[in-house]
């Protein structure tokens, strides 16, 4: 059933009645082309390319709870591609072409908002890595623009400029960067996915691999064993969970990012802000919320929950940069668990086990990686070869001294 | 989060920096045969359990102790916390 | 007037106050809500999406409706309850999400076109042309979405932030809260009791009920001062526990001043408490939930407890005529309370089958309609309704650490989980114990049995009270008709909208909640989220349990940032370190620049001098051609000892350090374990087992933690003892061909060549003053670092300034620094920039392959020993007269700017007033074969595009002569 | 030779400050010479009886001791911050590496750090607006590091009513107007 203006006033008009589900509820088959494991952002994404771009059929996607309840429905929904290294910004900035299109793409409107965001810089230094960070990004396809002092606060002037323990000196922008409705995207790939054949199985939690003679068979799943050809892994947040259960110990630990929400406020805020001082960075919903965030707690968790240091710490850059917050109220905070691996970079690569494939790793940067991160996953499990944007997503780049860590922060997860 | 100090008792977490799983004790020997491997896996490969996690803690704030705490990452509680130096000599390190 | 006899209020004092610029007059104990019911004013905001009229339905922080703009100017607050709002003496509020006014808000049309305006409808349009989503669509819909303002001006108040600490803290004073206190108190426990009202006591405000013999109110009173008296109990009225955390610790804000028209001189507006507990009492009783019907959103239309409170605790009626829905026997204490107090009021009974099926009055409730049992309807006329669905416990809190609360029929609620949060116990209603005698008991035994864990001796002493159940049927929407009833108010969700998404497939609560939007209003759906639960179990044909349960975050009512930033604004956003010559320096007029929390003087400008490069040249020719003098005290210096002390630095360096001779210095290159370059320095031998290390500024904490951690973590068994000096001593480096004659006027001891060579170090004194020298550069002069206890840093700049005068010394700043750096090939902090090796460097030669140090291994990876791997090269532009900039990228001539290209990129640029260009640093994939080759280095955000030649990174005295001199 | 260095004081001053805001006297004190000693590995003993000897008092974890001459501070495992009058032991070090040789390392610490003496018949009223340290519970004698508005401080409980806060020198204009700050609003 298609989505459109006409649709709606139609149903308005019938008191609703012609809406159907989103997506089925469809029973587990015995065996599957391709398992999925994961129905967060990434891997309802690589459902969808690998059903509607490659052509690929008896596509299963496992869930263990309900779809979009990961790390796709807690983040702070800023979409960018203003990455400086050359493993990276490739993908990020096919993955900002492919929000352009998405919602005409798979019929939802999923808000892909390009507002706009900026990376303030508060000393020379700062300066200097925003005119080669911006230089590589026009250098890779993507949009940038260094903006002075002036120029910021045009666009800001609620900023701090005058009583600044570190002045703002300007600021790298992205215009094409922006936010989108996070929950929208996860929807949005299933109801794609599922209209072409996709069958989406929620509550299916996968618990145990299947492996014979170096070769995936299948997965043995909360719901029976299913077998599959290929099995594809997205769970950011449980990949080395998972991935324990294939034999594989990661370059990655799991940590807590919290997230936070104001109540609803009147316009403020146009596009996305990124403290260059301090942990700090801000959008404003849709809805009026600001939505921000800061660092991780910095800790190995699971829990899906912070403390108040973190807290504290985003509120203390957002009061210095802003001092208008003051009277705004903080509505609810969340966590949300994520890879954070050992470069700052994510992985997606086969691995040394035939038809088991892996996607994660996303640290902060999951997000916005979501349509690429499903195209070039789908890719590589279709063709078996990294899509040309994501070669340098490997496993073994550690073992060769090849990180991709924008950074600079070396082997310690919680630094990237 | 409360770290119980060996010798100082309980201390905010705020007061400390954290670096990582405790298995960072066991540094291969760089001199050795196969030490790059070694140096592979002991640099980049981890466990990650969600569940008890043996990890390294630095009372930068306080003491300067740098502290074994065993910690459970999906409750967060805390069951032991040593002093470093001690965990490291019975496991092995020394000069 | 609406005010009838009775309340907590104190009418021999009036307050002024203005809603929506009509003023009115209140008494001292009012909330703003109480005073615009007692001035007969329902009519309080508008609603989310379709701005429907609304006015109060709680007495509590769980308001969904009345929420105004209070104060005006910088201090103007949206978003805030009136219901919790505490009067003050010229309060101004306005109501909000409206226009033009609250009356007649034109937006209202979203009312009137609501069935467009269904669950989810924009995730359906709004998609073509793509282009008009940022230009047309979302731009009309955040200008209509939102709710307050904020004035956009600095916030003027203060915030503080505090700590505390106790055996035991009880996060709610009504009934059980109370008694717990009492308990632990008198058993002289150390007790935090935290309540997020301005007076104590919770519900027994609001009731007439009695407790050994006297009513409530009185017993709440009585037993708050006999609290106060006690030493080990410290009381917190206006005080919000916002979270649990970990291991007891308990978030809570303190509104100090917010019952003010501002805070007093000195005092925060706020105060952001950390609560370090042994063990936490959960009193925060429960709250009234409504039943849904058609039109069950209008002002008047309240929550039973609510209508009695205002009656109770404020002596408000709201209206002479007045109805009460309820399907519980709570519900009949309002209906005897009410009519106690002389109004008419009619009990519709859900539990005899009456319902009430619609209602009328668009901007106050004029009429019901009541369908009864045997199915009759009648029309009421009625200025005020009561709902009462239940109770749900306050388990808020109780949820924060996700334990997953559990159903119980018979109150038809969720109680919190046993032990879902370690060393947190729930009392009273919040456990679900909801009479008055439940609420005592349970409070004082549960703080015996804690009190018991504790080692304290603690004994229970339960007054008399009321111990009825609650006779509860559960009754959630009542089935009628085809108009819409609300569940979530604020947001405007209705039944109808759960239906739609259990249509559309959305049928988990995660999906509920976020399709809908149900329960994600500043209420954060304390009234309605159990009842879109119920709905939607009902309409699945599942138990409310099987559907879902419904868990709280952190914080229990929304925090201001400013409470949670504390004083951490402005320029006590973080703490600023002063070098020891900053006071001379500021007299001369310096600019100074952040250095991490450092300032230091980045340029001196002398008068005549009218651009900073003026002052820059001038500083670095005068130097080279004379001296120059400059702080050098932010560099991390570290003292190191111990017998083991060289073997130590010869692990965590990569070059070699043992064989170092006592007196004498060398420079450190330290790598990370991957091989990468962590940070550079000096390292003196200043006695057989005496080090000093000196840091990167920036690094100067990051390595003394990485040298403990080799120390205790790696090698315990070394000999080896660390300490920071870096405050403890003003370091000045003097540079240029009169370095020595300089220092020679100011020094003790004899500093010739011969006696003080390059690369020597000792200890000296300066007109008898213990001092240290070390002829190190950084600048590519003949160069000294003297060192004096930092309490004769001023002194020592002056004397240095002053001795420096016959030679026509200057004093220069971080810029000047940073060019005699560059013009010597010297890396810093741009090229360390934690992605580089000492191979990109140019420094490969330096890791030792001879011994085991930190990063020597993975330093050999293939990828970081490719030969077309970056290389630091030096650049300098073919046309002098063109100007470089840092993070431009190298293209070869004639290529185009794609990735493809890309060569490097430039690290440092200059201007070398030596050379009379600008140079530049930089790393270039296979650097070090390329020096002499012409290319090009272009900055894409700028747009320029400059011809360089690749050259040695040394621009300056190569073979470093003028070093040794 | 020229005249002789002229000191000044952390806050930058002649002479130290002394200030009374409400309830809290502040007093910025330069009167106390100090150095770290730390034990070389496996001579513990050794330093013990030295100290001993010196009339150095060696406490335990998280305390301070004062003696005659010296009283000290524990910094961490085997090692302490060594206090001595200023007038009478401005070179520390040299003083006290003669009573340990070779068996401990010592260092100058003295002008690392400024030191303000508070004094208020309530000091934990006042500390619970500057730092998790709770005072209520720390008798005299007590002494511990911890943070104060961002800054590493040694809080030393001299007796009821007095407190010494030891912080980092250079950020002394900061820790004082944490103090003031603190200390106007609390009272």
């Amino acid at each position: 059933m298609r989505y459109s203006g006409f649709r709606v006033i139609a149903e308005a008009l019938t008191g609703h009645k012609g809406w159907k589900p989103a997506w089925r509820d469809p029973a587990p088959q015995a065996s599957y082309d391709y398992i999925i494991v994961g129905g967060g952002g990434h891997g309802l994404a690589t459902a969808y390319y690998l059903a509607k771009e490659f052509k690929q059929a008896r596509i299963a996607v496992l869930e263990k709870g309900w779809i979009g309840g990961g790390n796709v429905g807690r983040n702070t929904t800023i979409v960018r591609s203003n990455y400086l290294l050359d493993g990276n910004e490739p993908f990020y900035e096919f993955s900002m072409k492919l929000w352009e299109g998405l919602e005409q793409d798979f019929n939802y409107n999923a808000m892909v908002s390009q507002r706009g965001i900026i990376n303030l810089f508060h000393t020379d230094a700062q300066r200097d890595a925003a005119t080669r960070r911006g230089t590589a990004m026009i250098m890779h396809g993507a949009d940038a623009e260094l903006l002075n002092k002036d120029q910021v606060r045009a666009m800001y002037p609620f900023l701090n400029f005058e009583n600044a323990r570190f002045p703002i000196k300007g600021a790298l922008m992205q215009r094409r960067g922006g936010t989108v409705r996070h929950d929208a995207v996860a929807w949005g790939y299933a109801r794609g996915a599922d209209s072409r054949g996709v069958d989406i199985i929620q509550n299916c939690e996968v618990l145990g691999m299947r492996i014979e003679n170096g070769r995936v068979l299948g997965v043995d799943t909360s719901r029976g064993f299913i077998g599959a050809k290929k099995v594809g892994v997205a769970v950011a947040g449980s990949s080395s969970k998972v991935m324990a259960g294939a034999g594989m110990r990661l370059p990655m630990e799991s940590h807590v990012l919290q997230a936070f929400v104001s109540e609803g406020l009147k316009p403020l805020i146009d596009g996305v802000i990124t403290y260059g001082a301090g942990h700090f960075y801000v959008s404003q919903s849709d809805k009026g919320g600001l939505v921000f965030g800061g660092d991780i707690d910095g800790y190995n968790s699971y829990a899906q929950r912070g403390n108040l240091p973190v807290v504290e710490d985003v509120a203390e850059g957002g009061m210095s940069l802003m001092p208008m917050i003051g009277r705004a109220r903080l509505l609810r905070m969340w966590g949300g668990i994520m890879d954070m691996s050992m470069d700052g970079s994510p992985i997606i690569d086969k691995t040394h086990i035939d038809g088991l494939y892996f996607n994660g790793g996303w640290c902060y940067g999951g997000f916005k990686a979501t349509p690429a991160s499903g195209f070039v996953f789908a890719h590589l499990l279709a063709k078996d070869i990294p899509h040309s944007t994501a070669t340098a997503y490997r496993f073994d780049r550690f073992a060769k001294g090849l990180m991709i860590d924008e950074k600079g922060q070396g082997a310690q997860p919680n630094l990237h | 989060m409360i770290i119980n100090h060996p010798l100082l008792g309980p201390r905010d977490s705020q007061e400390f920096v954290y670096l990582g799983d405790a298995a960072l004790i066991h540094r291969p020997d760089g001199m050795a045969e196969g030490a790059l491997d070694k140096f592979i896996d002991y640099t980049y490969l981890r466990d990650n359990p969600a569940g008890t996690h043996r990890e390294l803690w630095y009372h930068e704030q306080g003491d300067r102790s740098w502290l074994v705490v065993t910690r459970n990452t999906v409750t967060h509680e805390i069951t032991a916390v040593e002093l470093a130096r001690d965990v490291a000599r019975t496991e092995g390190r020394s000069k | 007037m609406s005010r009838i006899s009775g309340g907590q209020i104190d009418r021999s004092k009036t307050l002024r106050f203005s809603f929506d610029g009509v003023s009115y007059n209140g008494h001292p104990g009012d909330t703003l809500a109480s005073a615009l019911l007692a001035n007969n004013v329902r009519l309080m905001g508008r609603s989310f999406k379709y701005h429907r009229p609304r006015g109060v339905i709680s007495a509590g922080s769980e308001e969904p409706n009345a929420i105004v703009e209070l104060r005006t100017g910088a201090r103007q607050e949206p978003n805030t309850r009136a219901t919790v709002i505490e009067l003050f003496d010229g309060l101004s509020a306005q109501s909000q999400n409206r226009w033009p006014s609250l009356k007649f808000d034109a937006m209202a049309i979203n009312d009137r076109l609501s069935p467009f305006f269904a669950a989810g409808f924009y995730y359906k349009t709004f998609m073509w042309p793509a282009a008009f989503w940022e230009k047309i669509y979302e731009p009309i819909i955040r200008r209509a979405a939102g709710l307050g303002s904020l004035s956009k001006q600095d916030d003027p108040d203060d915030y503080d932030k505090g700590f505390l600490h106790c055996d035991l803290l009880i996060i709610g004073a009504g009934p059980a809260g109370l008694s717990a206190a009492l308990t632990a108190g008198r058993a002289g426990a150390r007790v935090i009791l935290a309540d997020e009202d301005f007076c104590m006591g919770g519900r027994l405000n609001a009731e007439t009920l009695e407790i050994g013999g006297v009513a409530g109110a009185d017993w709440a009173a009585k037993t708050v001062l006999e609290l106060a008296a006690l030493p080990n109990v410290r009381l917190m009225t206006r005080t919000t526990v916002i979270g649990a955390f970990d291991h007891g610790i308990y978030g809570a804000v303190e509104r100090v001043s917010d019952h003010l028209a501002q805070p007093l001189p000195g005092k925060p507006r706020q105060i952001l408490w950390r609560i370090y507990t042994a063990r936490a009492i959960l009193a925060a009783g429960a709250t009234e939930r409504p039943i849904a019907f058609e039109n069950n959103d209008r002002p008047g239309i309240m929550l039973a407890g609510a209508l009695r409170a205002y009656a109770n605790r404020w002596g408000v009626a709201v209206g002479e005529k007045v109805a009460v829905f309820t399907n519980n026997d709570d519900g009949l204490r309002t209906v005897s309370d009410l009519k106690a107090k002389g109004l008419d009021v009619t009990l519709i009974d859900a539990r005899k089958g009456d319902e009430v099926i619609d209602s009328a009055g668009r901007l106050g409730l004029k009429s019901i309609t009541v369908r009864r049992g045997n199915g009759q309807t009648e029309t009421l006329q009625v200025s005020a309704l009561g709902v009462s669905g239940g109770w749900n416990p306050n388990l808020n809190i109780a949820s924060n650490h996700r334990g997953r609360p559990i159903w119980d029929d018979s109150i038809a609620a969720f109680l919190p989980a046993p032990e879902s949060i370690a060393g947190l116990s729930c009392v009273g209603a919040a456990a679900g114990a909801m009479s008055t005698h439940a609420a005592l008991t349970t409070g004082a035994e549960q703080a015996v049995a804690i009190l018991a864990d504790l080692g304290i001796k603690a004994s229970a002493d339960v007054p008399k009270a009321e111990d009825a159940p609650l006779n509860l049927s559960p009754a959630w929407y009542v089935h009628s008709g085809k108009g819409r009833a609300w569940v979530d108010q604020q947001n405007d969700v209705t039944v109808k909208d759960v239906k739609l998404a259990k249509q559309e497939g959305f049928v988990s609560v995660e999906h509920l909640k976020r399709y809908t939007t149900l329960g994600m209003a500043t209420d954060q759906g304390k009234t309605g989220n159990v009842l879109g639960l119920a709905v939607m179990a009902e309409l699945t044909g599942k138990t409310i349990p099987q559907t879902g349960t419904t868990i709280y975050r952190p914080p229990y009512t929304p925090v201001a940032m400013g409470a949670l930033g504390g004083r951490a604004r402005g320029h006590d956003f973080k703490p600023t370190r002063h070098a020891p010559s900053h006071k001379w320096a500021t007299e001369q007029g310096a600019i100074f620049v952040e250095v991490g929390y450092w300032l230091r003087a980045q340029w001196l400008p002398r008068p005549g001098e009218t651009t900073w490069r003026q002052s820059v040249d001038r500083e670095v020719l005068q130097t080279r051609k004379s001296a120059g003098i400059c702080d050098v005290t932010t560099l991390g210096k570290i003292d190191i000892q111990g017998t083991d002390a060289g073997l130590f630095l010869d692990r965590v360096y990569a070059n070699t350090f043992g064989s170092l001779a006592v007196g004498k210095v060398r420079y450190g290159l330290m790598l990370r374990e991957d091989g990468m370059v962590m940070d550079d320095g000096t390292t003196a031998r200043m006695g057989q087992n005496e080090y000093v290390m000196t840091t990167t500024t920036a690094n100067a904490v990051p390595v003394f933690r990485h040298l403990e951690y080799c120390r205790q973590v790696l090698w315990p068994d070394l000999d080896v003892q660390l300490i920071s000096t870096t405050e403890a001593w003003a370091q000045y480096s003097v540079a240029g061909p009169n370095a020595r004659k300089l220092l020679e006027k100011l020094v003790d001891q004899d500093i010739s060549d011969a006696a003080f060579p390059y690369m020597a170090c000792g200890n000296i004194t300066v007109q008898g003053t213990r001092a240290r020298l070390f002829r190190i550069s950084f600048s590519g002069e003949r160069a000294y670092e003297i060192a004096v206890p930092t309490r004769y840093g001023d002194a020592m700049i002056r004397a240095l300034v002053e001795a420096g005068r016959e030679f026509d010394a200057v004093v220069y700043g971080t810029e000047a620094l940073g060019v005699m750096r560059v013009e010597k090939g010297h890396v810093a902090g741009n090229e360390l920039n934690g992605q580089s090796s000492a191979l990109n460097m140019g420094l490969g030669k330096m890791v030792s392959r001879k011994k085991d140090s930190i990063g020597m291994v993975l330093s050999q990876r293939e990828g970081m020993t490719a030969p077309n791997g970056y290389r630091l090269v030096g650049v300098k532009p073919v046309n002098p007269s063109d100007a470089l900039t840092a993070g431009a990228h190298f293209l070869a001539k004639g290529a185009e700017a794609v990735a493809a290209n890309d060569g490097g990129w430039l690290t440092s640029v200059v201007y070398s007033p030596h050379l009379g260009h600008s140079i530049g640093l930089g790393y270039l994939k296979s650097g070090d074969n390329r020096k002499g080759e012409r290319m090009r280095s272009v900055n894409l955000l700028a747009k320029t595009d400059v011809e360089v030649e690749i050259i040695s990174p040394h621009f300056f005295d190569p073979e470093g002569e003028r070093l040794r001199g | 030779m020229a005249n002789p260095l002229k000191s000044l004081t952390p806050l930058g001053h002649d002479k130290p400050i002394t200030e009374i805001i409400g309830a809290v006297t502040i007093i910025e004190n330069v009167g106390t010479a100090l150095a770290s000693l730390a034990s070389r590995r496996g001579r513990e003993a050794e330093v013990a009886g030295a100290a001993q000897t010196a009339g150095i008092p060696l406490p335990g974890p998280g305390r301070s001791q004062a003696a005659a001459t010296y009283s000290a501070i524990w910094l961490g495992p085997e090692q302490w911050m060594i206090e001595a009058p200023f007038a009478t032991h401005e070179d520390i070090s040299a003083i006290l590496k003669p009573i340990f040789g070779e068996a401990a390392s010592i260092t100058e610490q003295t002008d690392a750090w400024v030191r303000f003496d508070l004094t208020a018949a309530d000091l934990p009223a006042l500390f619970e607006r500057l730092c998790n340290y709770d005072l209520g519970r720390a008798g005299v004698g007590a002494a511990t590091r911890t943070v104060i508005d961002h800054l590493g401080c040694y809080v030393v409980r001299r007796s009821d009513v007095e407190v010494s806060i030891i912080g980092p020198r250079s950020s002394a204009h900061s820790l004082h107007h944490a103090l003031t700050t603190a200390a106007k609003s609390a009272f």
